[in-house]
């Protein structure tokens, strides 16, 4: 399931870049992070509970930055085990200098197998969604308080069907 | 010669009082219902032993990977746990499964459980045994595995090309099997043609019958005997056993079958042995009886599921009158990750090579590939149902793109009754038939005379309504020899079934069947054969439930599939009971003062002098005098024992390897169905409003129980022709892996369903009865052909998949151009 | 599958469910349990604590409000509603679209509630209270709140009904010349939706809600005639998830198609 | 009263009251089958699709795999091995063998819970009603053909 869309912060781009690099703040971008630990710069694990409505995922996830070009692109791996679910992410964004402050244009390619992945696209494709748009909206939060100031998007709470530019497809 | 009978309005009641002596094709009231309807069925997981443990799979999330590590300590530390399996110690103590196919597809390495690498989404990668299901389940929720993903291989098209990843490092191109099929003069018939129709693609979908009870055991070990018990629904342990046996590396009489009832089988609980054998080395390793039940979610996901294939470049020689001359033909085999009783599948659809047609000259090109999905195995109508699919595809096909109707095409092609018994281009003989009779019949139940009418009727309420025919032949009675067409290194020949009766000493009639019934009422026809011979009811006959390979009732190619019980099991069943019936008369002779056998006859539970009724004896007294007091006999009746046991065997012969040429199978059931199906042309939903099947398996003998076969395998195939699809994702997920997502008919679902009969005996078997049961593919191609009739005025697509659910016909009528693309017409 | 080890408690007072709901960490409202109950099999779900409703004699009653309305107690099963002489005077679409979902045995035991709260994209009742304009009440430890479909449904098997909470009463407004009806494109008869509709129409103007298209009903509104209905939809772009029953493709086509079908449908 | 892993449940079934500890994620249709050695009680699936597992809990036909056992503590419930006395049959159980509805019969007795229950409620079914009764229970051995005319014999006394 791909993922895709572009945002602009109100920030410049070394605090946006900053926040992207920093996994102590990455993590607390993610859902209900519960335990976290960072094994070096490149790469950190973190315990997540992932809110599946009827109830919670319980998730190991693995974290590798693969590439960084700073300050304009990184991408990002993350392999998740769970109870009778597996994910894999790849992520991989693009910073650049906007009138506004700096644009990002991002996408993330995620799956998810195991009996979770059962419960069928119709499911899961919607809760993707949700979960980008909340990491998305944290994202916003962060940088604004690295920052120093509230973000354009924070600001107007953006809900995920208003994001700016947003698509999913399979 | 053969007699119709038109559908009956009701279906034909029962009532006991009513059966008339002469059982055989008479509706006798089923054996088995009694306990089924009261709940008193022993289906496997019914079947518990003192402190039996619960097994649980602990099964691979990746299609395609490595296994890095395994732990399973967690799991071992969890209260009421009792042990683990894992692949090291499955390799270390059994060998690879016996591969039928030749190198290097039979090189591959297959064993019990996933050793260092998994190759399809839910195989089995370590065993769990614990106090309670739930328990087990827990614990295999504590084992850890890591895995390395692998690039993984989906497209059956693809995964013979250079530079595709390998399955199997053994099996280059990761292809199981190639061969090509050269039947007749294909060339001069190309030469000959008027016309050549060209198809680029026909794709047959996978899917499976889902029995509704999942596969499973309960394995004891005997460690004073060295001996295991297999309480399974197996459904043919002759394989099982042929298969596990050297794996384990232990004689066949260490491995005892025993089965009672089983939910439904259709070939799909033949390849079980795998699990099997993780089981049986459970048992022994814990010393404990082990009961695994297969979840409904893992039988989808890591059970048979049916053949996928693909055929290109599909060239059809074609006269002006509409003759067909013969096929060409690319078929591309999707087996799955493992071959468990592939690749018999190459050679099975040859049984039926030019389908009901005269196509006398064929060529085709097979080539069998493994992907990263679940291992493939039978499946009702196994391998024919794909090939029978394709040849009516092509009937279809041709009779639109030449304007033919498709009734009169079928007619002036079809071989005809007084050609029977026919032989095939590749050497088969269809022994009796009446194609375009059925197709009369099949006509008459869907109301074909006022097709038109109900056309107009069907648009005025907006609806496109389409007709379709469709046809099988449900080949039956396997001579086994086929395989050394596929492996000229195999030993394998002929068929075999065993069945005992015996007198025993309070005059009981006892019969015992080498068979493993899912459901084909084999208590009740057996005793209506045994009935007949003796003179009693089937009432005074015993028919032991199931199978049990201790009862010596069992032999090389005994359980129950491919379409032969009433050739194979009721014809040793007959053997058996001839012989009895010769001893009683015997011991009644010499009791009665006759000279010969010749003055004694059976009637009512008595043999009897023919020229004085009153000087009668009764079985009951037959077997007392043979059993308990056999000093009154002369000492030349001291051998006979009243207990007869009787192993049929098909005339087979060996077919010619070089040709790929013999006659394949013994019998030739012949299925014609009609179908009328309504169009949304606004959102491709359709629905069958008509439905007729017709069905020629010879002598019946119980018309109800052969409708019931009718009506069931009807039913699969109208559920298989529009939703039921194993669907995976780009990662080897299966996308439909319950019965939530995999919507199998039910009541609401189904079409009104008529039927009707002819019957053509077969003039090979003992009972001019033919196999029968898997004759419902018919309805795949009838569903496709009226598709295609009702969307004919939509820019005429072609319909080229089995499988069609609503968004398939919804893209169909959006952009027919697409699909009219896979044909052109060549006019010579 | 199998469920996972989990604790239990079958209240016998609102109050006391609520307490509960709110004591323990990871509890959750036990109703029907024909989705919750499979979920769990699954272990896609291990909530640590199930609070059983059934006993909840309060949250099972019909009954018509002062101004002609019916109030539903979350715990009315399926069949409870098909059966309801009440619910068939004020809203038969109710009934009716109960009538349709899953089977005998899940409508004994499924409840309008669970329906609503479980909020799976295929479910039916969801577009039916969003296209009625239906309030739910939700309460917790802090007492009541009433709130629209737009505001309760949050997300796929998730609404604004927060840990510690629990829907008690579905609220559907009286019919006043409003005319409803739904419409769906289901695998095989009566089978899981691929797309459905749910439409009330009054004086030409009509308030459709999408389902199976997003992660919650989706609503437009727009004239009855078919052409404005088509345009409403195309406007609402939707972005719905493709899967093996259908691409997104054919479920942006069907949505219109049964928009349309149950406007008219209602307007008949 | 606080939440409990595990209890003590009283069930009347087929007419005996039984008394067990079970866990509380016990499913009903394990602790039928299991804990009673009811095995008449089937299972097909693990959605809730297939009614295989189809009882009678006081009076209403649920499928016993999506309902916990504790929850049918003080319930009366029927299974197959409760529809008729041992040496009879209920009229459904002798239509059912004689119009052939069945094969392997593991679907059957959930078929004949959903069946009992269509006609406790409705004694004069339509062919459509009876089709709706069974809607929620598979049968992949017989296209349903037989089973509905074997209900509707059932109901119009037509079988002795």
């Amino acid at each position: 399931m791909k993922v895709q869309g572009e945002r602009t912060f109100a920030a410049p781009r070394a605090t946006v870049w900053s926040v992207l690099q920093d996994p102590a703040q990455m993590a607390e971008l993610m859902p209900h992070v519960e335990s976290f630990d960072v094994q070096d710069d490149r790469r950190w694990k973190a315990n997540v509970k992932i809110p599946l409505g009827l109830g919670s995922l319980r998730m190991s996830i693995k974290f590798e930055k693969t590439e960084e070009r700073e300050p304009e692109f990184s991408r990002l791996n993350a392999k998740g085990t769970g109870v009778g679910a597996l994910m894999n992410l790849d992520t991989q964004f693009n910073l650049s200098e906007a009138d506004s402050g700096t644009a990002m244009a991002w996408e993330a390619d995620v799956r998810i197998a195991g009996p979770v992945g059962s419960m069928g696209q119709r499911v899961l494709q919607p809760i993707v969604n949700q979960q980008v748009q909340q990491v998305l909206t944290a994202l916003d939060a962060r940088v604004a308080k690295a920052a120093g100031g509230p973000t354009k998007g924070a600001e107007e709470g953006l809900s995920p069907l208003e994001e700016e530019s947003y698509t999913a497809e399979q | 010669m053969s007699e119709t009978t038109a559908a009956p309005d009701k279906p034909i009641t029962v009532e006991e009082q009513e059966v008339a002596p002469g059982f055989i094709g008479v509706n006798v009231p089923r054996k088995e219902d009694r306990r089924l309807v009261q709940g008193e069925g022993v289906f496997v997981d019914d079947v518990k032993r003192h402190g039996m443990a619960y097994v649980h799979f602990v099964r691979s999330p990746y299609a395609h990977a490595a296994i890095t590590r395994i732990d399973v300590s967690r799991a071992l530390e969890l209260d009421g746990v009792y042990g683990t399996l894992i692949g090291e110690e499955v390799a270390a103590e059994t060998d690879p499964f016996f591969q039928i196919a030749p190198p290097p597809g039979g090189d591959l390495k297959d064993y019990a459980l996933a050793v260092g690498r998994v190759r399809h989404v839910g195989e089995p990668v370590v065993a769990v045994a614990a106090a309670t299901r739930e328990l087990a389940r827990d614990a295999a929720d504590l084992v850890e595995v890591d895995y390395e993903p692998l690039e993984t291989v989906l497209d059956p098209e693809k995964a013979a090309d250079p530079g595709t990843a390998l399955l199997h490092d053994e099996v280059p191109r990761n292809t199981i099997w190639h061969g090509n099929f050269d039947y007749g003069d294909y060339d001069a018939a190309l030469a000959e043609a008027d016309k050549v129709v060209r198809i680029k693609r026909l794709h047959f979908h996978r899917f499976s019958s889902t029995p509704l009870e999942t596969s499973g055991a309960v394995v004891e070990y005997n460690r004073g005997t060295g001996q295991w018990t297999i309480h399974s629904n197996n459904q043919f342990p002759g394989f099982a056993i042929i298969m596990m046996g050297p794996a384990l590396k232990v004689g066949m009489d260490k491995l005892r079958f025993v089965s009672q009832d089983i939910g439904g089988g259709f070939g799909n609980k033949i390849c079980t042995h795998v699990q099997l054998v993780a089981m049986c080395l459970l048992a022994r390793k814990l010393n404990r009886a082990v009961n695994w039940t297969e979840w409904r979610t893992d039988q989808h996901t890591a059970n048979s599921h049916g053949n996928e294939r693909v055929f290109l470049d599909v060239e059809v020689p074609v006269k002006a009158d509409g003759t067909l001359l013969g096929f060409k033909t690319r078929m591309i085999d999707d087996c799955g990750a493992y071959t468990r009783y592939e690749p018999l599948g190459c050679i099975i659809w040859a049984q039926v090579t030019p389908g009901c047609y005269r196509w006398r000259h064929v060529r085709v090109d097979f080539t069998q590939v493994c992907t990263n999905k679940s291992p493939c195995g039978p499946n009702r109508g196994y391998s024919r149902m794909q090939h029978l699919w394709f040849t009516e595809r092509i009937i279809d096909i041709v009779a639109r793109e030449l304007e033919l109707d498709p009734v009169e095409i079928r007619k002036r092609n079809y071989i005809r009754a007084d050609e029977m018994p026919y032989e095939t281009p590749n050497g088969c003989v269809y022994d009796s038939g009446d194609y375009a009779r059925c197709l009369d019949e099949a006509l008459k139940l869907v109301g074909y005379e006022s097709i038109e009418e109900k056309r107009r009727d069907a648009e005025s309420r907006g609806k496109l309504l389409g007709f379709g025919i469709g046809s099988t032949l449900d080949s039956g009675t396997n001579n086994f020899g086929q395989s050394t067409l596929v492996n000229p290194e195999l030993q394998f020949s002929g068929n075999n079934e065993v069945a005992t009766v015996k007198l025993d000493i309070f005059g009981e009639i006892v019969v015992t069947l080498g068979t493993t019934p899912q459901g084909q009422s084999h208590e009740t026809t057996a005793a209506q054969v045994v009935a007949d011979i003796l003179h009693v009811s089937p009432g005074d006959v015993t028919v032991r439930a199931g199978h049990d390979s201790y009862w010596n009732s069992h032999a090389g190619f005994s359980g129950t599939y491919a379409s032969q019980f009433a050739v194979t099991g009721l014809g040793a069943v007959k053997g058996a009971t001839d012989k009895l019936a010769g001893e009683i008369k015997q011991i009644g002779a010499a009791v009665l003062g006759a000279d010969s056998t010749d003055e004694v006859e059976l009637e009512g539970g008595f043999v009897r002098r023919k020229d004085n009724p009153e000087a009668a004896l009764p079985f009951m007294a037959c077997g007392a005098i043979v059993n308990a007091n056999n000093a009154v006999l002369p000492l030349e009746l001291r051998e006979i024992t009243l207990n007869c046991r009787y192993v049929y065997v098909p005339p087979h012969q060996l077919p010619d390897k070089e040709r790929k040429y013999g006659n394949l199978t013994l019998t030739y059931a012949n299925q014609i169905h009609a179908c009328v199906v309504e169009v949304d042309p606004e959102t491709g939903v359709y629905e069958i409003v008509d439905y007729g099947a017709v069905d020629d398996c010879g002598t019946r003998i119980n018309p109800q129980i052969v409708e019931g076969q009718v009506q069931g395998a009807a039913a699969q195939s109208i559920g298989a022709a529009t939703h039921e699809t194993f669907l995976y994702d780009e990662d080897g997920n299966l996308l439909t892996p319950n019965f939530y997502d995999y919507h199998v008919p039910h009541a609401l679902d189904m079409p009104p369903l008529r039927t009707a009969s002819i019957e053509s005996p077969s003039p090979f078997t003992p009972l001019g009865a033919k196999g029968m049961g898997e004759g419902g593919g018919a309805g795949l191609s009838a569903v496709a052909s009226a598709l295609q009739d009702a969307l004919r005025g939509s820019g005429k697509p072609i319909v080229s998949d089995s499988s069609n659910p609503y968004h398939r016909v919804w893209e169909l009528l959006r952009n027919p151009e697409q699909s009219r693309e896979l044909v052109e017409v060549e006019n010579r | 599958m199998l469920l996972a080890p989990v604790e239990y408690a079958r209240p016998s007072s609102l109050d006391e469910a609520v307490r509960l709901l709110g004591a323990y960490d990871g509890a959750r409202a036990l109703a029907g349990g024909q989705t919750l109950t499979n979920v769990m099999k699954a272990r896609a779900a291990a909530p640590d604590v199930l609070v059983d409703l059934n006993d909840l004699a309060e949250l099972r009653a019909i009954s018509r409000s002062g101004d002609g309305g019916l109030e539903l107690g979350a715990m009315v099963t399926l069949s409870e509603l098909i059966r309801s002489p009440e619910v068939g005077e004020a809203r038969p679409i109710l009934a009716g679209v109960a009538s349709q979902i899953a089977d005998v045995q899940v409508r004994n035991r499924g409840t309008i509630g669970g329906n609503i709260c479980s909020n799976d994209p295929t479910n039916h009742l969801p577009p039916v209270v969003a296209a009625l304009g239906a309030t739910m009440t939700i309460r917790g430890e802090d007492g009541e709140r009433t709130i629209g479909a737009e505001e309760f449904f949050l997300g796929v098997y998730m609404t604004a009904v927060q840990p510690g909470e629990l829907l008690t009463r579905i609220a559907i407004p009286p019919a006043e010349g409003e005319r409803d009806a739904f419409a769906s494109v289901p695998i095989g008869k009566d089978g899981t939706c691929i797309v459905n509709a749910a439409a009330t129409v009054r004086d030409g103007q009509a308030r459709i809600a999408l389902g199976c298209v997003a992660a919650v009903p989706l609503l437009v509104t727009s004239a009855a005639e078919e052409a404005a209905v088509r345009q409403a939809v195309q406007d609402a772009q939707l972005d719905p998830p493709s899967d093996v029953h259908a691409s997104a493709d054919y479920r942006r086509h069907l949505a219109a198609v049964v928009a349309v079908r149950a406007v008219q449908e209602a307007t008949a | 009263m606080e939440p409990v892993a595990g209890q003590r449940i009283s069930v009347e079934v087929n007419g005996e009251r039984q008394e067990r500890d079970v866990e509380v994620r016990r499913l009903l249709v394990h602790f039928l089958r299991d804990d009673l050695d009811l095995t008449g009680t089937h299972v097909g699936c693990d959605t809730g699709n297939c009614g295989a597992c189809t009882v009678i809990v006081d009076g209403m036909a649920v499928k016993s795999c999506m309902m916990l056992a504790v929850q049918a503590d003080g319930s009366s419930v029927q299974t197959i091995e409760g529809l008729a006395p041992d040496d009879e049959l209920h009229a459904l159980q002798q239509a059912f063998s004689s119009f052939h509805a069945l094969q392997c019969g593991y679907c059957t007795p959930g078929m004949l819970m959903s069946a009992k229950h269509l006609l406790d409620h409705n004694p004069e079914p339509t062919e459509g009603e009876i089709r709706r009764a069974i809607q929620g229970n598979i049968c992949r051995c017989t296209g349903y053909v037989n089973i509905v005319e074997a209900i509707s014999a059932a109901a119009k006394g037509e079988v002795k």
